[in-house]
């Protein structure tokens, strides 16, 4: 029965400010807004993709998607209304395309509708999206919690330069989700109230809900483990012996999940020496002086303890991993060699490559070049304790390592005037996690593409982070491309995979990161999903009694 | 011993509690007080006259002291008698402001300066007397009539500084009077005031007691305040009474040496008559000491022409100069080479400020000042700090003047420092010789200056002055805030430094016994003004201007048979010194009384 | 005085121009960048739009002049818009209508005006940070007549060892540990602020108190820590003076003399101090509202510093600084009012 | 102090000593002392005092000359003896995991918490320290210009309230975000982070102490002493250094324990903001801050660090106290 649990209360750390995944697109305002806005369809727990909106999921086989992967038909629900009680259309879902899509609007999710060409509307309930060329994953507009659908009629006077000054609607939008905006404090509270028009009319059981922001992960962890004061907390990123002796607080329980985020160490395969003039520091004119050598990074990745990082800095919300996209299972390499420590092996490794410790200092050389690594990352607790662990094993095989950690504001800014941005990669090691939207690889292992490395000349923009630049893997990106089929496409990215990680060593990953959130006893329904927002399935929870 | 007293101290020892130990501020300390009597009680400083009188009050426990021994006996309106001693603070409570009344010595800050006059005056009434609000301020008014300050209603609103000093004195003593006491403890209430404010006091604290016959306690320091106010004179020496006896015993046929050594070093009024050079006191134990007048010579040193000082008030929206404080106006004189020039006035009228800008402490607006030839206006600031070795400066204050926190040695060789006039042992060996020059230990050098007396600091600062060998000394009340028996010694000392140096005095002071004293000039000032100037005698034997006149009746004279009487007395309040910008006075005009004697014959605003 | 007082106030202006210009141009030499949360997912080109769309490659002098003009003319139309519309005070009067639409304030982050969600801060921040002021200077002035009234005396001694600890804890300790005690162990007050209750029944306004307590305490205690060495001072400053001595003469009770006489002067330089410490309430106390989750002024001040929301930012430390020049001169004022021998001209 | 020999002399009956004697100056009998002894006497007399600075002085000395004591290297991590209790635990409990090798227990990547303390009073000590001397020296140095110099008080009076109207937590983080790269460049990442934190807590809080030396100046100005060291030609900057610092020197002393204190707490802050000294670089503050989330299971990992800065703030808070009484002549002549 609709409304019948009460309310359930829901603590965000990071506080909401908007509620829009298109005006931004940080983790907590997209999810925020999946209570009110939804997409055509969703990723599932398992990363399957399941209709929220849309009928089904279009495939090539059910004729959905066009055999030259170059369109894809959305079928509309029937009968579905918005909060306010209009219909909804396909000029609606058209809309939210040329919403995104527009040049002044500064949409954050544009990257979802790149290729698109056109989008037509036959009739009411059926959208038709045209790429400009073969899409083989053409679920990227109105899929997942990044691109729900807005209503045309409440957001039509505020495209482009406008978008920003239509505080009312980005505040309080219309959507077809479980629940309608009550009242919108940015980066304080959301209070929301059951929709009266949504299509399940026994869902959602709680008449009203309120999402609280702010604070620290701790403090949320302890409102729902301890004190019992909330529901629901979301991502609490803590140290796992901390998290366990609040689950001790018998309140709530904590959950986890795994999706495709992995910490990892990034080799810089330029020399980044300060000697070097500006504009050439780290650019592929001069390489690596001692990490250009493949056993060095090898001899690198081998001193690491990966279970121990892991145990002490994630829990059970991560596990060590060697491989770049650890999911889902159709492309996730089989590779686990990485993942005993090899400190005896690390050394002999290096012994035979030349680099040896002549002078007694606990440091190897090579032809007079210390073996001394500058290792950044942003400044994080987590990550600082990484650091000192692997620290501590790389000077055991007798490699000197300085530490640095940049505000993450500056490391992930991306300011071409400030030398600490992770493209700049002003030093020989970085530490940072990456992951991919939804459940295909191919943008991701583009990334690594030769060519696509930040330099001067791009205003150091471009993801190619290491500057790698492999012939072969090239060739397989321009084969993945071109491959529909799913079983192949599987094949492919795992070779990337490899090439990438375990045969040059280029990127050495360290953690599968998951997601740890905690509910209360008392609240049921609860599915984490990393693949979509976390709130995906906030219609189908209810109150257990006891 | 009268039978009838109304307040009889027997014994009395107030011990305080110290860093140091117990210390007895007063110690078998006995006396008593009669109906209708004035009882002064004098000593000098921390001779325990204050402590006696707040443990009649048994005030005392409040500033830390406690009565150790000995009774206060008190004979209460309706006959009993109470040792207040023993009385508790409740009962206390009722007998202050009520019973016995008191005024105290700092007129500036023992009003609250947040409460308006009205409050304070009925404050007693309404706790003792039980009045109503409209009562208490009937009686208020009736109090500020009755100490005659005028328009009383008005003042009556106003707060403590919009008063001067000697009306909030008057406030302070209409406070005591409310409640009519039997007994009223006066410590001190004069020694901060102006001569003139000090008599018109002292007349109506004589004129009060007469007319309400409230028995009076008078602490004083001041022999000549004693002359004119006491029956009876108890003498306090370091916390114990020395003696005791009618104004007429104790002034004419002094018994402890104490007493006698105090009243020689006291100077009168009038002592100096017929006697046209200055020279010192005789003291006691410095009898064989021969008595030389000092002559100085006739060139003059220090030559002042129109010297004219105005400091700016600054107000509106843009900071602008509104208007002028005229403290210095248009003042011409002469010093010859080892004479004294004495200017005195009251409080305001700008002798301190004439004495700074000869200096160039302040800067003067306009006039021409010449010492000894040079003409110091016209020196920039490094020749002015040059030619400050010539002319060097001593302060009222022998406990500001002095930098607490530097060993005597170094403040005396600090303008040997600056000057670099004398280097190493040279300087120590000079330092040591003005030690000697001011008759203090050489022991003393390396002491600071919290460890002295205030005359042994005056001397500090008369050595400082020394050191350079300065032509000119400009003596700024040096002896004011010294104890009489003090102030003789330093005022001595001078004297012979100007004997044997040749020093020239610009002497400061409002106190004409001993500017008739020390002077061969005087020139009486008033509003800026120099109203009356000549030779000493011709100005206090012979005084022309009618402000000069009324200043010499105002001074009181250490004798009991020379009591003044309030009619005597009538001085209108000094106007503003303060004019708009732009307003120009007329310059001054002299008339030439006798050779050298001049009074001022333009308007003067007396 | 009058003159006085607009003399300041039109001194003021320059100085706060001058204030938000060196906050303004510190702030463009941050290297921060608003799109730093932006996940790593979002491409470069996307995020070069989006910085776009915030204006924020114009040159910093036109950034600081249109903030100026959004500031000092664009907000005080809509503000009195407000007034003549919605505001309980001077909605009578017709409505002004001056604003037209110019673009206002605009957070980056939340893309809404500012002043809006200023406006709505400052309740929680003023009931938290507010009354943990009044509480404080409620305890800290009898503790500081007291001590001083009986200088060295157990309570006296006992009371400066308090304040000092006081003084010395930091809010982030005091904080969660009282949260572990109350909130975890006992189960008395929320550990986190509901910012939407509303109070309109006893049994609202008792779950108000429970949730307001315990911040309240944490902040009290430090101004409580430092009010009472202030008060007690000048407590010591005034008993010693002359008057006092007059007063216990007149035979006044030890009550009117201390609570009165003494008291009435001691309180001058006091209610400075205390003016002085008014804007610290609107400037929100960061850490303590981090702590309970109170998401005043302060915790939107440092959300939007990490979030290098610049005209947040901005428009926060500047209201800050008005707020500082002002009361600067008001404790002046003030100070001229109880003084009576005090006289601006 | 009244009674000195002579009083006696003259109080004697029929008073045979040279009458003379009654006014001869009642000077000091004492042999004189040095300055700093008799403020050292003034200064034991203190208990509070006493006791403060036998704190500081244990506490100071405990930072300085532990870390050779107790040699094991704070950043060294030991994680097989990770989460140890302190060595007292086991009074309690016997099951608690404690051992000599680590007495005050290891954190949770098996750093010793002792050297951890040792170092990190190291590193908050130096940040007070440095910092309050250069927020006294800049507040001292502004106060006695604006007090002194006439022409300069206007100006650097604004710039006070310019200063104290600045938002200093902004500016703090803007600070650290902007220096914080070169300063690491040309001094290491701790030595620029403490160079950073010691400049930013120096130069924002140095306005109460200009404040209260300018109050303080010109009221000494008056005073006629400086007056007279006009009148015999000393030099500004001299009477500056001979007449006023001295006088100034109790309200700067309150100011410097006040900042100390302050400079302590400030790091601590920022530290718990997360925008304080390198992680692996241990602060009593930054302890404190990472042990609040463990405080349930470790109360010592928040109780030490914690009790160390209050015990600091206490001590160097009585230790003003004291010297205040003690540095001001008219205190210490009584
Ligand atoms: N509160 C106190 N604590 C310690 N000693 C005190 C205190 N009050 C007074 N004394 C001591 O008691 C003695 C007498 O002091 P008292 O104030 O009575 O002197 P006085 O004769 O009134 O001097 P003055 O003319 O300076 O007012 C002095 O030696 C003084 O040091
Ligand atoms: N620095 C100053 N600024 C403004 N007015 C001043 C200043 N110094 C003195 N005055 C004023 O100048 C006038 C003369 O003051 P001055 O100090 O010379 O008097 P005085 O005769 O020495 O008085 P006293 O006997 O009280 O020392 C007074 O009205 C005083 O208020
Ligand atoms: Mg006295
Ligand atoms: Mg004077
Ligand atoms: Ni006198």
């Amino acid at each position: 029965e609709r409304g019948e649990d009460g309310h359930v209360n829901i603590i965000y750390w990071q506080a909401p400010s908007i509620m829009t995944p298109y005006l931004s697109s940080g983790t907590k305002d997209i999810e925020a807004s999946s209570l009110v806005l939804e997409p055509l369809g969703r990723y599932t727990e398992t990363g399957e993709l399941v209709p929220y909106l849309a009928e089904e999921i279009p495939t090539v086989e059910n004729g959905g998607v066009s055999e030259d992967l170059k369109s894809i038909t959305w079928k509309l629900k029937e009968g579905l209304l918005w909060s306010d009680g209009s219909p909804v259309t396909s000029a609606d879902v058209k809309f939210t395309a040329d919403y995104c899509m527009d040049p002044e609007g500064g949409c954050a999710q544009l990257a979802k509708f790149d290729h698109i060409a056109s989008i037509d509307t036959p009739d009411d309930l059926t959208v038709v999206v045209n790429f400009d060329e073969a899409m083989p994953n053409p679920y990227g507009p109105f899929m997942g919690g990044q691109s729900p659908i807005l209503q045309k009629a409440q957001f039509e006077s505020c495209t482009g330069a406008a978008a920003s000054t239509c505080t009312e609607a980005n505040f309080n939008p219309i959507g077809t989700g479980p629940f309608v905006v009550d009242e919108f404090k940015p980066n304080d509270v959301i209070s929301l109230s059951a929709n009266p028009n949504y299509r399940d009319p026994a869902k959602p059981a709680f008449a009203t809900a309120t999402l609280k922001g702010g604070g620290d992960a701790e403090a949320a962890a302890r409102a729902v483990l301890q004190t019992g004061e909330f529901d629901y907390a979301w991502n609490l990123q803590l140290a796992p012996d901390v998290l366990a002796s609040m689950a001790e607080g018998g309140q709530g329980t904590p959950v986890s999940a795994f999706g495709t985020l992995v910490e990892r160490l990034e080799m810089n395969m330029t020399d980044p020496s300060p000697d070097l003039p500006e504009g050439e520091r780290s650019t592929v004119a001069h390489p690596h002086p001692i990490l250009s050598d493949f056993n060095v990074r090898k001899a690198l990745s081998m001193a690491i303890d990966r279970g121990l990082l892991t145990e002490i800095g994630y829990g059970q919300a991560g596990r060590p991993t060697c491989n770049l996209v650890p999911a889902p299972a159709l492309y996730a390499s089989d590779n686990e060699e990485c993942l005993t420590q090899d400190l005896e092996g690390a050394k002999a490794l290096l012994e035979e490559a030349g680099w040896t410790d002549s002078d007694g200092d606990g440091v190897r050389e090579k032809d007079g070049m210390k073996l001394s690594l500058l290792y950044q990352t942003s400044t994080n607790a987590v990550r600082q304790d990484f650091q000192a662990l692997i620290k501590d094993w790389w000077n055991q095989i007798g490699v000197e390592t300085e530490l640095r950690n940049v505000d993450s504001s500056v490391f992930f800014g991306g300011d071409p005037g400030s030398p600490d941005t992770f493209q700049k990669f002003y030093a020989d090691v970085e530490m940072y996690a990456n992951n991919f939207d939804g459940t295909d690889p191919q943008s991701y292992l583009q990334m690594y593409r030769c060519g696509n490395e930040p330099k001067p000349s791009s205003q150091w923009q471009g993801e190619n982070i290491n500057r790698f630049c492999n012939e072969e893997y090239d060739a397989l990106l321009d084969e993945l491309a071109k491959t529909g089929e799913l079983s192949k496409r599987g094949e492919i990215a795992k070779q990337l995979n490899d090439i990438i990680t375990k045969e040059t060593m280029t990127i050495v990953p360290l953690v599968d990161r998951g997601r740890v959130s905690a509910h209360s006893n008392t609240l049921g329904g609860v599915v984490l999903n990393t693949w979509d927002s976390e709130l995906w399935n906030a219609a189908d929870w209810y109150r257990i009694d006891g | 011993m009268l039978d009838n007293a109304i307040a009889r101290i027997e014994k009395l020892r107030v011990e305080f509690e110290t860093k140091d130990g117990t210390v007895a501020g007063v110690e078998d300390v006995s006396f008593d007080v009669g109906p209708g009597e004035t009882v002064c009680i004098v000593g000098e400083s921390g001779s325990g006259k204050s402590v006696s009188s707040l443990s009649l009050m048994r005030l005392i426990e409040f500033g830390g002291g406690e009565i150790a021994n000995g009774r206060l006996i008190f004979d209460r309106k309706d006959g009993d008698e109470l040792d207040l001693a023993k009385a508790d603070q409740d009962l206390m409570r009722d007998i202050r402001g009520n019973e016995i009344g008191m005024i105290f010595q700092e007129p500036m800050t023992a009003l609250n300066p947040v409460f308006t006059i009205e409050r304070q005056l009925t404050e007693g009434l309404r706790v003792h007397r039980d009045m109503s609000k409209e009562q208490a301020q009937a009686r208020a008014l009736e109090l500020m009539q009755q100490v005659r300050i005028p328009e009383p209603e008005r003042r009556l609103k106003q707060y403590p500084h919009e008063l001067s000093g000697g009306m909030r004195q008057r406030v302070v003593i209409a406070m005591a009077l409310a409640c009519k006491p039997r007994l009223l403890i006066a410590d001190e209430p004069t020694t901060a005031l102006d001569v003139t404010i000090q008599a018109e006091i002292l007349a109506l604290m004589d004129r009060l007691k007469r007319e309400t016959g409230t028995a009076v306690m008078f602490i004083t320091h001041d022999m000549a305040v004693v002359a004119q106010m006491a029956d009876r004179v108890v003498v306090m020496f370091r916390g114990r009474k020395v003696e005791e006896g009618t104004v007429e015993e104790i002034f004419e046929n002094p018994q402890h040496p104490y007493t006698k050594a105090l009243l020689a070093a006291v100077p009168k009024l009038g002592e100096m008559k017929g006697k046209p050079l200055p020279e010192p006191m005789k003291l006691l134990g410095h009898e064989q000491d021969e008595i030389k007048p000092i002559t100085g010579t006739d060139q003059p040193l220090l030559q002042v022409e129109n010297l004219t000082t105005r400091f700016p008030v600054k107000g509106g929206f843009f900071r602008r100069t509104v208007a002028n404080v005229h403290a210095v106006e248009d003042v011409s004189f002469t010093l010859n080479k080892g004479q004294t020039l004495s200017l005195v006035g009251e409080s305001g009228c700008g002798k301190s400020t004439a004495g700074r800008s000869i200096l160039r402490l302040v800067e003067p607006m306009r006039g021409r000042i010449s010492l000894d030839g040079v003409d110091v206006m016209g020196l920039g600031p490094n020749m002015l700090r040059d030619e400050r070795r010539q002319m060097q400066m001593i302060f009222q204050d022998p406990f500001a003047s002095l930098n607490p926190q530097m060993q005597l040695a170094d403040q005396v060789a600090e303008p040997m420092r600056n000057f670099g006039s004398h280097a190493g042992s040279e300087m120590m060996d000079r330092v040591e010789m003005l030690f000697d020059r001011v008759e203090l230990p050489r022991s003393f050098m390396r002491r600071y200056p919290h460890e002295l007396s205030g005359g042994q600091r005056q001397r500090i600062a008369i050595a400082r002055a020394l050191a350079l060998n300065p032509k000119l000394i400009v003596a700024d009340e040096a002896v004011s805030a010294l104890d009489v028996s003090v102030q003789a010694q330093v005022v001595n000392l001078m004297m012979e430094l100007q004997a044997e140096l040749g020093l020239s005095y610009l002497f400061i002071s409002h106190d004409m016994a001993v500017v008739e004293r020390v002077s061969h000039n005087v020139g009486v000032m008033y509003l800026g003004r120099i109203v009356e100037i000549g030779p000493r005698a011709a100005v206090f034997e012979n005084p022309q201007h009618p402000y000069t006149q009324a200043l010499m009746k105002a001074v009181p004279v250490a004798d009991p048979h020379r009591r003044k009487s309030e009619k005597d007395l009538n001085f209108k309040p000094i106007p503003s010194p303060i004019h708009p910008v732009g307003y120009e006075p007329e310059p001054n005009t002299y008339r030439e009384v006798s050779p050298g004697h001049l009074v001022l014959t333009s308007d003067s605003g007396y | 005085m009058l003159t006085y007082a607009i003399r300041r106030l039109v001194l003021s202006v320059p100085t706060l121009l001058f204030i938000s210009f060196v906050i303004f141009m510190l702030l463009q030499l941050a290297p921060g960048d608003p799109m730093a949360q932006v996940p790593l997912t979002v491409p470069p080109e996307v995020k070069q739009k989006m910085r776009e769309a915030l204006g924020v490659g114009e040159p910093a002098l036109v950034q600081y002049w249109k903030w100026l003009v959004q500031v000092f003319w664009t907000e005080p139309k809509v503000f009195i818009d407000w007034l003549t519309r919605d505001s309980f005070l001077l909605g009578w009067l017709p409505d002004t209508n001056l604003y037209q639409g110019e673009l206002r304030v605009i957070s980056w982050q939340t893309r809404s005006p500012v002043m809006d969600i200023v406006l709505q801060r400052i309740p929680q921040t003023l009931w938290v940070v507010g009354l943990s002021y009044v509480v404080g200077v409620l305890i800290a002035l009898p503790i500081g007549i007291y001590s001083a009234y009986r200088q060295y005396s157990v309570f006296d001694q006992a009371g400066t060892f308090v304040t000092m600890v006081g003084f010395s804890i930091p809010p982030f300790f005091t904080g969660p540990l009282l949260i572990v005690i109350f909130s975890v162990y006992l189960g008395w007050f929320p550990s986190i602020y509901d910012t939407t209750h509303v109070v309109n029944d006893w049994e609202s306004f008792k779950y108000q108190l429970s949730q307001m307590i315990m911040p309240v305490m944490v902040l009290a205690l430090q101004t409580t820590a430092q009010l009472s060495r202030y008060m007690r001072a000048s407590m010591l400053d005034n008993l010693n003076q002359d008057y006092v001595r007059t007063a216990r003469a007149k035979g006044l009770s030890e009550a009117v003399v201390v609570m009165v006489h003494v008291l009435r002067n001691s309180m001058i330089p006091v209610i400075t101090v205390i003016a002085l410490g008014v804007p610290a309430i609107f400037g929100g106390a960061i850490i303590t509202e981090n702590v309970f989750k109170v998401n005043g002024i302060g915790q939107l001040l440092i959300t939007a510093l990490f979030a290098n929301d610049l005209p947040m930012v901005m428009t926060l430390t500047f209201i800050f600084a008005f707020l500082i020049v002002m009361f600067n001169l008001i404790a002046d004022i003030l100070y001229g009012l109880l003084d009576p021998r005090i006289r601006y001209d | 102090m009244t009674d000195s020999p002579q009083d006696d002399v003259i109080l004697a009956e029929g008073a045979k000593a040279a009458p003379i004697e009654a006014l001869k100056d009642k000077g000091p009998m004492a042999p004189p002392r040095s300055k700093w002894r008799d403020v050292w006497e003034q200064f034991r007399k203190h208990k509070g005092a006493m006791m403060g600075a036998f704190f500081l002085f244990f506490i100071t000395f405990g930072v300085l000359i532990g870390p050779y004591l107790w040699t094991l290297d704070p950043q060294a991590l030991d994680i097989r003896n990770k989460d140890m209790r302190p060595i007292y635990t086991a009074i309690w409990n016997s099951e608690a995991d404690v051992g000599w090798n680590h007495p005050l227990g290891s954190d949770q990547l098996g750093r010793d918490n002792l050297s951890q303390l040792i170092a990190g009073g190291r590193a908050s000590m130096a940040v007070g320290w440095a910092a309050m001397l250069l927020s006294l020296i800049i507040g001292t140095g502004v106060g006695v210009m604006a007090g002194f110099f006439k022409k300069l008080d206007g100006p650097l009076m604004r710039l006070t309230d310019l200063f104290l109207s600045l938002p200093i937590l902004p500016l703090l983080l803007v600070a650290v975000t902007l220096f914080r790269q070169p300063l690491r460049a040309n001094f290491g990442p701790e030595g620029g982070m403490f160079i950073l934190i010691v400049t930013v807590v120096g130069i924002t809080s140095w306005m109460p102490t200009a404040r209260i030396v300018r109050g303080d100046v010109l009221a000494l100005k008056e005073r006629e002493f400086v007056l007279a060291a006009r009148s015999i030609g000393t030099q500004p900057f001299k009477i500056i250094k001979r007449h006023l610092l001295p006088n100034v020197l109790s309200p700067i002393m309150v100011s410097a324990t006040l900042g100390l204190a302050t400079a302590i707490i400030t790091e601590s802050a920022l530290s718990f903001l997360g925008v304080g000294f390198p992680s692996d670089f241990p602060t009593w503050g930054k302890m404190l801050a990472d042990a609040v989330a463990r405080m349930e299971d470790f109360p010592e990992r928040v109780l030490l660090p914690g009790v160390a800065i209050s015990l600091t703030v206490l001590g160097v808070n009585y230790l003003g106290d004291g010297l205040r009484d003690a540095l001001d002549p008219r205190i210490r002549g009584r």
